[in-house]
């Protein structure tokens, strides 16, 4: 069992360590107070965008409540070179990114099939198929390689993506070519309704030493913690000392969406063992400790996150409706005549109900 | 008879199949604690056991794979595709292996293998929820391809499909899986129509309109409302989509010289292409016009929002009878 | 102008589009030191290094998702898949992100990724080495494909292929690498025939006659030897399967009045079905007789010494000829 | 590094080990002898192939020299009612199980797909596509799980095989369903031409742990280790104590395929060090230790040898090509009319001729 990283236990204790203090050592009260924010923000986000989908606004919503920290703590650690290819849960994760909340929600209103510019952001759309963006962050870390560049690929993946082909042949990949890129495995416990004992009978993080991938498990529900880690593999990686994976462990503490009912499947007990785990009420307590935790800082954060959630709520609804010949757009990128043809007749079939 | 959904009937089917036969085992994601997503398998690991109905890993090659080798052991593997866009993982198992093995070893391996997948789209889902991706199976010879339009034929296809000793790749449409019907979950297979062939769903003279799956009840709304404008259409449910019932087909369309193929699925290259090649092939002199191909465009499966767009829907379906009726100003 | 095999043609406009662009990368199994097992590859590695010209793990989605995350950020890939029928373990990667990825993004991202394939048989080989897969590819929007017959077309089409922003499946017919044509490597792209035109391989006024990749050899056999009997055949070289150049094909038709369709791979959903259906559509009132596709059997690819019995050859695709020249006898 | 498993060093000395020495206490000169004989056999099956190939009799040949030991060990080890999935190249398994030696080369002389009847046999027809067979054992494993049977599945994969998103997703599913099978990997240096330090840049017995799935590297060229550890393997996974993964060190002597040309990618220094660990000279030479290679022995192995060459040339020539309708048959079980209207159509076109 390799062991779990943890610098802010569950009791909000700061927990020393000779190997990972150094790498967090920057983090003053206000960088804290700075990573408290964004937590509070984003599962303000995650519960908002949750109500809005209850409310018609949104088709579905894959909350990532209880993964605050695994989110936070990595996106955080990323320089803006770097480039993000996710799963659909790391909301937490894009915001860090910069992609504008509003933007969050695009996809999830039906309105189109990717919510930002990925250049603009360094993060991809995020993926639907189960693993497959490992394979892309992959290959766009060689690119970062072949340009000599040193901005690093993240990979977010799930415990349930670790059982998927292209997971492994990624490691595969990864590893041969000391590609600079990092897999961070979320290990939420559940893929849908599947424990993750079902994909594996060993630690995930046990996985890709065999790879020639150097792993460790982490505290998924400790910020502290989750930056340390990605910080020390964004280093090798930008050193030119190839791939590094991290398994994050948390748990979903919400359904796997909107759609989902998960008392079919776990019990309540299991769930309140987890409420004591909370990402954000440690750290606040940390705060708290340090004297850095006031009115002012939680009246700040509110604020924010009440801002945010009133852009939200405004901004998605003022989402106009695509207009229905977009369906035959940027499907190629060049000039395709037969695409045009069946465009133009939709068109006139279309103009036939104007008429 | 008892009235039951889509998605109900083939829980009956499966149950049925577990308790007929022994070598029956069920294999897919979510499909026992949780029942499926859609819950399909809902209640049957508690009655079978987690042996009879597998949770398996996050991994469809691997499903496809390991049931292939459980075929080989004599067992008759039914396995979920939890939804159309998660098929392709494991293309490499159903085209090379299970589509391949009986004629790779002269007979000697039978794969009995139903590879059920949810299909098709019209539910406002996320990408990749709403694939109809049946031509890829029909243009690789050594699997059968069906699609089910009612409670009853979903019930009874399962069943014939899981009893058969070819593999089977049986789509059930998503949008169809809470429509209700009168189900007889215990009709004896060889009393029900065969595998294989198709449905006239309603009779008429002057167009045959030939659907399936989710089309099926469009279809027929269609025919509906042509009636009151006094066009009499043929709906033939397809049910098998490879191979093709031409026999009912061609019969058809012998006597209404005009054929309407409706398809979910991209255009190109897909199922309609087929029959409206073969209908061509076999009823040339008999024909009107040619036959119409009502489809989805040739596009990646567009956002919710657009999906109106992009399936065919009642009134698509009467622009294209009105085109193989030669109504003026219709023709593309 | 030199005298080159499609191999060696094929090598030449690879290293033109390494010389002319930097952003071109080769990735594939065995196609590095090896030079690939046709030597397509041949001394390119030597020429442009590991970086550029890479020898990858042997996985084939592996393959495919890399290429994909080298296209984003801002490579040309162009991926070898070593035999047709190794593609398949990639076909979720095609599928999914190599074709959807432009249309997912809004055209943020574009995927320039060129596949290329060996393909078909007529090689004596083991299983799995003679596959046609067009079909898949044409029935998934999204992607280009082309296959070409003529080194020169290889040489060019390749290069187009490659500077394309649009990701293009290329096949390359195994039973042609040996032969030999004049080839002009450094042909200016812009003069040449666009990627996504057919070329008229042969004048003719009385059937016309389809056909691509491996067929175009046998099909212009055919009217040189339909000419001896004086019966007049056009050959159209398709050159892209996807988008097809119906403008080429149906002025043709529209002429002839009769059109054969060859085609390697199995028949059912084929690119010969979606030939037949469109041009039903667009020249119905010119057939003379049902568009007659002569293929491949809808079996799987059988052993080498059965290939004869399969593949369509100068004497089936006269006998289709004769079919849809309605001579008396022949149809089925 | 693991340690490599030997109990038979390249001298042909045998090395003492604790722990293996008990699995093949059982083997008596005349035991050791049967095990010479069978790697004579086949290495003059693989000759005669190879040279009926270059006759052109054969379209294709795969040799196996050099790995001789590999697979009689390994296939000696396994029970009637064990099931073999292999690759290509596993002829010498093949042999094992009782496959006819012209039934080997009937697939590659092009008359049709499978040599063999798989259930008469107890193996599969060999699979082409890399890796795909390791989920058909896990698969049939699980089947022998639920009869009750205590029979295991042995699947054949070779290092290039590793990377194949299959191979891995075998090992998961292996794991978690705890399936009585044995991943037998013949490292045999190359995949085609690629070494195997593009596939991993760890050694590939190592890969298996992150499964949870034990796993041995073991001297491939060493006939009495690979049979310890495929024993070993065997009992694990009769008494129910699920899968197991063996890397078997060795080399392929010959070319890929005699399709191949290897000196294009690898020197004749490499070969002369192989050439220096034959599987069959250090079994001989243990022999001769022991005083149980005599005139007696070589020539008997001769004879068997000579025999099953000319029974091949004399079969395989003998062998008729398919009829030409039998290119529709068995490619289902039950009646599809469409196909026969084909066959039909096919089966007319072809009488026009005789006519
Ligand atoms: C290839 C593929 N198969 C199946 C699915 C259906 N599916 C969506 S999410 C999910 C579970 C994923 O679990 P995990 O990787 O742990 O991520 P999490 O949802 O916990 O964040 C499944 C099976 C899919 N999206 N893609
Ligand atoms: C899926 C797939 N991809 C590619 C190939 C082409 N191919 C045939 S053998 C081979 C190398 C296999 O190497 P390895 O697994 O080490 O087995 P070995 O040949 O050494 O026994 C390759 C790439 C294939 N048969 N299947
Ligand atoms: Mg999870
Ligand atoms: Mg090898």
């Amino acid at each position: 069992m390799p062991k779990t990283i943890q610098l802010l236990d569950e009791h909000g204790v700061r927990t020393a360590s000779k190997h990972y203090d150094p790498l967090v050592a920057d983090l003053d009260a206000d960088a804290l107070a700075g990573l408290y924010e964004d937590m509070v923000v984003i599962r303000r986000i995650d519960t908002e965008a949750t109500a809005l989908q209850r409310q018609g606004e949104l088709a579905l919503w894959p909350p990532l409540l209880g993964q605050e920290a695994a989110q936070i703590g990595s996106g955080r650690a990323l320089r803006a070179d770097d480039f993000v290819f996710s799963s659909y849960r790391e909301n937490g994760v894009a915001y860090c990114r910069g992609v504008a909340p509003v933007d969050l929600l695009r996809v999830w209103r039906g309105v189109t099939a990717s919510g930002w510019d990925p250049y603009e952001v360094g993060m991809a759309t995020p993926q639907v198929i189960i693993g497959a963006q490992s394979l892309h962050a992959t290959g766009y870390a060689l690119g970062m390689q072949n340009d000599g560049s040193d901005a690093v690929a993240i990979a977010y993946i799930g415990d349930g993506a670790m059982s998927e082909g292209d997971v492994n042949e990624a490691m595969v990949f990864a590893a041969t070519f000391q590609a600079p890129v990092i897999f961070f495995c979320q290990n939420n416990q559940y893929a849908i309704s599947e424990p993750v004992s079902l994909q594996t009978r060993v630690p995930l993080a046990d996985r890709p030493a065999g790879f020639g991938i150097p792993a460790v498990r982490v505290d998924g529900n400790d910020v502290l913690a989750v930056m340390a880690v990605t910080r020390e593999s964004l280093q090798r990686a930008r050193r030119g000392d190839g791939p590094s994976f991290i398994e994050a462990i948390t748990y979903r503490m919400g359904p796997h969406t909107t759609a989902d009912d998960p008392t079919r499947y776990r019990d309540a007990a299991e769930l309140d063992e987890w409420r004591g785990r909370d990402p954000l009420a440690r750290l606040r307590t940390l705060l708290e400790t340090m004297g850095a935790f006031g009115p002012e800082l939680e009246e700040r954060a509110a604020a924010r996150a009440d801002a945010v959630a009133a852009e939200l709520r405004a901004g998605i609804v003022a989402v106009p409706d695509p207009a229905p010949l977009s369906v035959f757009a940027n499907v190629y990128a060049e000039p395709h005549p037969e695409l045009d043809r069946q465009r133009d007749a939709y068109a006139r079939y279309l103009e036939g109900f104007a008429s | 008879m008892t009235a039951m959904t889509m998605a109900g009937a083939l829980n009956a089917g499966l149950r049925r199949a577990l308790t007929d036969d022994e070598k029956v085992v069920l294999m897919g994601e979510d499909i026992g604690r949780l029942g499926g997503v859609y819950r399909v398998t809902d209640g049957l690991q508690a009655e079978f056991g987690e042996r009879r109905v597998m949770d398996t890993p996050l991994a469809e090659s691997g499903i496809l794979g390991t049931a292939v080798g459980l075929a080989y052991a004599g067992y008759r593997p039914v396995v979920e595709i939890q939804f159309d866009g998660f098929v392709y993982p494991a293309f490499d198992q159903i085209v090379s292996q299970v589509a391949k093995m009986h004629a790779r070893t002269g007979g000697r391996v039978r794969l009995p293998i139903t590879i059920r997948i949810p299909v098709g789209g019209g539910i406002g889902a996320a990408e990749h929820h709403s694939e109809s991706p049946e031509a890829y199976f029909a243009h690789t010879a050594g699997l059968r391809v069906v699609s089910v339009a009612t409670p009853q034929d979903a019930c009874t296809v399962l069943r014939q499909a899981i009893a058969s000793d070819d593999p089977v790749v049986f789509f059930e449409p998503k949008r169809r899986y809470h429509v209700k019907g009168e189900v007889d979950d215990a009709l004896a297979l060889d009393a029900a129509l065969p595998l294989g062939e198709a449905r006239v769903a309603r009779e008429g003279d002057q167009v045959t309109l030939i659907a399936w799956g989710g089309m099926t009840g469009v279809a027929l709304d269609a025919a509906e409302a042509a009636a009151d404008e006094g066009v009499s259409i043929e709906v033939i449910d397809l049910r098998s989509l490879s191979p093709v019932d031409y026999d009912t087909v061609t019969a058809s369309v012998r006597r209404t010289g005009r054929v309407v193929i409706a398809q979910e699925g991209p255009r190109e290259a897909g199922i309609a292409s087929e029959i409206a090649a073969v209908v061509t092939e076999r009823c040339f002199a008999f024909l009107e016009h040619a036959p119409v191909r009502v489809t989805g465009h040739d596009v990646p499966y567009p956002p919710a929002k657009l999906e109106k767009h992009h399936l065919p829907d009642l009134d698509r379906l009467l622009y294209g009878v009105d085109q193989v009726l030669d109504r003026a100003g219709v023709n593309a």
